[in-house]
């Protein structure tokens, strides 16, 4: 809305140019990357304190999630990771075919990541292993369980949200690509995406083996 | 020669309510913000008012326990998530902090603009909060109290939740700006010295929010669903939560006072017209504190049942943090040191800042060694130190920052008589306020007490008619400046002759600030060699 | 904007195809070796092995290696101060009640007389008051 | 030795006390000190250096890195002695002496509650002995308090999950104000208690009478006594206006409707059943609040309070 004529369209009338404007939204992008890390920051705090207290209700406790499942997941979105980058690479590039089928197997292996999600918590929630005071399973020797699932329910949950939130912005990003609003000159919003994505796999990479392989 | 308003500036390049609601310009947005927080400002002085009122006697005169409860936790919760936090970096920030730079706008407009709104958001969430049960934990919300009280918890949260966000993205959109968006030529130890605090304010605000958020959010599910992490009934720890909560609002403190130190740096340079003494090391200072601002959250826990360990290592970080406030304070003596100075209205703020702030940092002191904070822990000494900061400092540096840009941002000057009158009445009554809260917190009155023991009386009573003589300073204060904005005489661009880049704009500036690519030619202190040209002095000097 | 396109760093498709399948491998290898009991080592092992793979995923997908350093020091930044949060709130968690425990080797021997026989006060007295439910969680966090 | 402490602080009435005033007053001079020193300084300059000309310029001058050096090295190492010095008493009143005396202190809304290992309690008043260690361990029923004697110079958190502990060794006789520092709701101003400071021989006696009517007392006016002690003024009235809980004013033999709906009359039976287990059957219209007395109150006690409500007819 600020474009004057003399500028490409994309670029924003306060910068000077664009290789300005790009470095400004990639800084401001990793200093919200750096907020993302401090706010799941506080549920590592929880899970390292109450893991600390109760080491041994935290291993009973762990030994009740699938790891297979957890680990397909891992796998998930390692790979979605790999096609987000691929999908940058292909712009770059200016493949912009390749990139809307890398974008389009992003999503659809974060999909996948969900619906295994779905899964795993609609079992525990038959078991009655809930959070908090909604927990009612028997059978996990330790002090206070119900605080493991509180961790285990509250941290892979914002991650899941953090993976909606993904599936939302990059399925804009395919419809986006496939108007041409992207080149190799300018393809910032692709970039961004792509970073955020990798933070999202990058914080399960240690939610996997902090929940299903010690706990 | 008589200054004129320049026919074209940003107030009047566009018109109509939709030209402000939906405005990318950081003036405007610094607007905006302005009306909001000085709205809070007023309805937290209003709960102040009615505290100091209620406390006149340790009987019932205006409200009961319940009633008092509310107030005070309400006074604390405006005014800290919804006045002091974003007031200066949002306002000032916003207005001035691009300018400095030499900036068309701020890296992200659009994101600031959003800022604003989801303050909006966030203050009408509190005055929800206000009018369905009202708040009875202290702004602190410490567990299991906060979990088990009636009132609108949930709203309250929810309310500084969101103005955590307005936060994190001021900060975010500075930090950038503050990298990126620099004048040609302008390297960073050409900054003045307000950019640096803005940074190293931007630092926490991104670093330590996302932290209150998670925090706000756990207390949330632990009253909603019960999660309990926070809760002793299900095998949580209270003492947890003070952790959660102090990490962020220990650096929230830096938030809030960083930027103060700031503005102060500005006023004492120009109204000294002398270089900065000890330029480098101001600027670190700014970094220092924000850094071990993050180390030291604990101090506020001595007597909460946290490991002796951990309170001995707090405390010991603690005074690391009173070195970085000292440098500045002996640096800016060092500056009035030979310098011209000029008593104008915003240099009786910079100073009444400097003495008020030096007794908050002494008292500071006092609190952060360990055995005698065992004994003035929640005592009115705590209350006292954190008002001689919050107000002795933030507050003092808030209104001389505004006294000393009101002129850039609205072209017009205000009443030199009426503003000094302001300063001393504001000055008299701080003191009276709170100087005697000291020696009540010494003999061992606890805060948060609606009612007390009839040998406080007479001090509480000489405490609020101080608040009354501040209230009045600050009352005649918003008469004069509002008055000034329609009816002041033009300042002409420079009246201060100050030399930071905001001044070679014209008062009111245009809307996209410069003409052209601003070019640095002098650095922002260098009154050694430079007299600004555009500048005319119109007010005689005391 | 030439020199934007100077900057920047297009990574041969191999680099991303083996960085990726080290990540496979690596999870492979933490999954397999969760198997086994290491005792104490299990917590180093699996983060260990966290740590490498988070490092690839930064390094090359997210393309710190090539970019400037800012971004590397913004997102060390944020480790540390999140490192900064956990431990030092673990000097509380940790070691609380540890004054009791030091009584063999007191501070300032002159200053206070000390305390010669039992140290667990805390457990003595959970009976004298058969409400306090919640007491036996301090218990079991003061007597490591 | 200083003039500060009449003005800033409490009597001193423990052992510590003297220690933490010492450090205070040290911290207070050098303050004052720099204090009155930076201010002089300013005010000179302000004066000295007026502005003189219309331009204002003014000399360059040079950086001083001795200048910077000095004052951040002097400050620091003053604020380390302050920390050592701190560190030192605090350590002091953190390690319990041995030959400490126990009480169990129980906060809970809104009063103070203490169990001797003699069996004695109390509600709102200490009575501990003077020239003798006494070790509190503390714990809450429900939010967290803070227990503080400003005349000892302690102050603990009163949790709800775990015990913490404190102690003080009085060095005088005399009735010391007990205070809760840790916002606990409606009731948190008035949570206050007493320390009686008793010479150890009348200490032993009244360990030894426990509780009960003093001599010459009837068994109502130790009721009455029991009404204010144990903080029952603050939830009933005694001139049939509505509180938290009902009026004792003409209480006894009224019919009350129950929360259940059914109806019964007070009796001796009711009273005692209401303060141990307050929970069984509530007036309608109440809040259930009413913490139970079950360990604090012996049944001397509750006699007294039901001959006492039993006098107070309409």
């Amino acid at each position: 809305m600020n474009q004057t004529t003399a500028h490409p369209a994309h670029l924003q009338h306060h910068f000077t140019d664009a290789h300005q404007q790009a470095e400004s939204a990639k800084l401001g992008l990793w200093i919200f990357l750096l907020t993302e890390v401090l706010l799941f920051g506080g549920l590592f705090c929880f899970y390292a304190i109450y893991r600390s207290w109760n080491p041994d209700m935290f291993h009973n406790a762990h030994a009740f999630l699938n790891v297979w499942m957890g680990a397909t997941n891992t796998v998930v979105l390692i790979v979605s990771s790999l096609t987000m980058a691929l999908a940058i690479r292909s712009m770059q590039l200016g493949r912009r075919k390749h990139t809307i089928v890398f974008l389009s197997g992003t999503v659809f292996l974060a999909c996948v990541f969900m619906v295994i999600k779905y899964f795993e918590y609609s079992h525990k929630i038959h078991l009655g292993q809930l959070p908090g005071k909604w927990y009612f399973f028997e059978g996990i020797a330790g002090t206070n369980p119900h605080i493991f699932f509180s961790a285990y329910f509250l941290m892979t949950g914002l991650h899941g949200f953090h993976v909606l939130g993904g599936i939302a912005v990059i399925t804009w990003l395919i419809i986006k690509t496939s108007r041409g609003s992207f080149s190799p000159e300018y393809y910032t919003p692709i970039e961004m995406t792509g970073l955020y994505w990798h933070l999202v796999d990058l914080i399960w990479i240690f939610l996997f083996p902090l929940f299903y392989l010690i706990g | 020669m008589e200054h004129t308003i320049p026919e074209k500036h940003y107030l009047n390049e566009a018109t109509g309510w939709k030209s402000w609601l939906m405005t990318l310009d950081h003036k405007r947005i610094g607007i905006l913000y302005m009306i909001m927080v000085m709205f809070s400002f007023f309805l937290g002085g209003v709960f102040a008012l009615l505290l100091r009122w209620e406390l006149i006697s340790p009987d019932k005169i205006l409200m009961g326990p319940e009633m008092y409860n509310q107030a005070f936790s309400l006074h604390g919760i405006i005014m800290i998530f919804l006045f002091i936090i974003p007031s200066i970096p949002a306002i000032l920030g916003n207005f001035v902090m691009p300018l400095m730079i030499g900036a068309k706008d701020v890296a992200f407009p659009r994101l600031n603009l959003a800022s604003w709104y989801i303050y909006v958001i966030g203050f009408c969430f509190a005055v929800y909060a206000l009018f369905t049960g009202g708040i009875d934990t202290g702004w602190t919300f410490y567990t299991p109290y906060s979990n088990e009280t009636t009132t609108a918890v949930i709203p309250i949260l929810t309310a500084a939740f969101v103005l955590g966000f307005s936060s994190i993205f001021t900060g975010l959109n500075f930090i950038v700006t503050i990298h990126k968006l620099r004048a040609p030529g302008m390297t960073w130890f050409q900054l003045p010295l307000f950019v640096w605090a803005i940074y190293a304010t931007a630092l926490i605000q991104v670093l330590a929010t996302p932290v209150l958020g998670i925090t706000l959010a756990l207390l949330m599910l632990e009253r909603v669903v019960g999660i309990g992490i926070f809760d002793p009934a299900m095998g949580g720890d209270p003492v947890l939560f003070q952790h959660f909560f102090w990490f962020y609002s220990h650096p929230a403190v830096y938030i809030m006072i960083l930027p103060g130190m700031g503005i102060i740096s500005e006023l004492i340079a120009t109204f000294s017209h002398r270089r900065i003494f000890g330029y480098k090391f101001i600027a670190f200072s700014s970094l220092g504190i924000a850094f071990t601002g993050f180390l030291v959250w604990g101090h506020h826990m001595f007597v909460s049942g946290q490991s002796d360990l951990a309170a001995v290592i707090f405390s010991f970080l603690t005074f690391f943090v009173g070195i970085p406030s000292g440098i500045k304070i002996l640096n800016w003596m060092a500056t009035m040191y030979k310098g011209s100075i000029s008593l104008d209205t915003p240099m009786l703020w910079a100073l009444s800042f400097l003495i008020l702030f030096s007794i908050g940092g002494f008292t500071g002191i006092v609190l952060g060694t360990l055995s005698i904070d065992v004994h003035l822990h929640d005592t009115y000494f705590v209350v006292s130190h954190f008002h001689y900061v919050m107000v002795g400092g933030t507050v003092m540096a808030i209104f001389g920052g505004l006294h000393y840009w009101w002129p850039k941002i609205w072209g017009r000057m205000y009443n030199e008589t009426l503003a000094r009158i302001a300063v001393v009445l504001i000055f008299v009554g701080f003191n009276v306020t709170f100087f005697v809260q000291f020696i009540m917190g010494t003999q061992g009155m606890p805060r948060r007490y609606y009612t007390y023991l009839p040998q406080f009386q007479g001090m509480h009573g000489f405490s609020s008619i101080g608040a009354l003589i501040m209230g009045v300073g600050f009352l005649l204060i918003g008469i004069y400046l509002i008055h000034a904005i329609f009816k002041g005489k033009p300042a002409g661009p420079n009246p201060w002759r100050a030399l930071t880049m905001e001044w070679e704009t014209p008062s009111p500036p245009r809307a996209g600030n410069f003409e052209g690519a601003q070019r640095l030619t002098h650095g922002p202190y260098d009154y050694d060699k430079v007299v600004p040209e555009n500048a005319l002095k119109q007010y005689k000097t005391l | 904007m030439k020199d934007d396109a100077a900057q920047r760093h297009i990574l041969p498709l191999n680099l991303y195809l083996a960085v990726g399948s080290g990540l496979l491998v690596l999870t492979v290898i933490t999954v397999a070796v969760a198997q086994m009991d290491f005792g104490q080592m299990n917590l180093l092992i699996a983060m260990g092995i966290a740590v490498v793979k988070a490092t690839l995923v930064a390094m090359f997908f997210m393309h710190l290696k090539y970019d400037n350093r800012i971004y590397m020091l913004v997102f060390v930044g944020s480790l540390l101060f999140l490192g900064v949060f956990i431990i030092f709130t673990m000097f509380d968690t940790l070691r609380r009640g540890d004054i009791y425990e030091e009584i063999a080797e007191p501070y300032q021997k002159e200053a206070v007389i000390y305390r010669t026989a039992e140290t667990g006060t805390a457990s003595s007295h959970a009976a004298a008051d058969s409400s306090h439910n919640a007491a036996e969680t301090e218990t079991e966090t003061s007597d490591h | 030795m200083d003039t500060t402490r009449s003005l800033f602080l409490p009597p001193q009435g423990s052992t510590v006390a003297s220690d933490v005033d010492a450090l205070f007053g040290f911290i207070f001079w050098i303050s004052l000190f720099f204090f009155v020193g930076v201010t002089a300084i300013t005010v000179y300059f302000c004066i000295k250096y007026k502005r003189k000309s219309e331009t204002g310029q003014t000399t360059p001058y040079v950086e001083s890195l001795a200048l910077e050096i000095t004052w951040i090295v002097i400050p620091t190492i003053l604020l380390m002695v302050i920390f050592v010095w701190g560190f030192q008493d605090f350590v002091r009143l953190h390690i319990v002496p041995a030959n400490s005396m126990e009480i169990k202190v129980t906060g809970q809304k809104w009063f103070w509650s203490f169990n001797y290992d003699e069996g004695a309690t109390g509600v709102g008043e200490l009575v501990v002995p003077v020239g003798q260690p006494v070790k509190l361990l503390m714990s809450s029923k429900d939010v967290i308090h803070s227990f503080f004697v400003p005349a000892f110079r302690i102050k603990m958190d009163v949790l709800p999950n775990r015990y913490t502990i404190t102690w003080f060794e009085a060095t005088m006789t005399g009735e010391f104000e007990i205070y809760c520092t840790e916002f606990c709701g409606k009731g948190h101003s008035e949570m206050w208690g007493t320390v009686k400071v008793l010479p150890k021989d009348e200490f032993a006696k009244w360990l030894e009478a426990g509780s009960g009517p003093g001599e010459g007392e009837s068994m109502k006016e130790y009721g009455a006594r029991m009404f204010v002690k144990n903080a029952c003024n603050t939830c009933h009235s005694l001139d049939g206006s509505k509180n938290v809980g009902p009026t004792f004013q003409g209480l006894f033999g009224r019919r009350e409707v129950m929360s259940d709906g059914t109806t019964i009359t007070v009796d001796e039976n009711y009273i005692r059943e209401s303060i141990l287990s307050p929970m069984a059957k509530q007036v309608v219209g109440y809040d259930p609040v009413m913490p139970t007395y079950q360990g604090i109150l012996k049944d001397v006690d509750i006699d007294g309070l039901i001959a006492y409500i039993k006098s107070l007819e309409n």
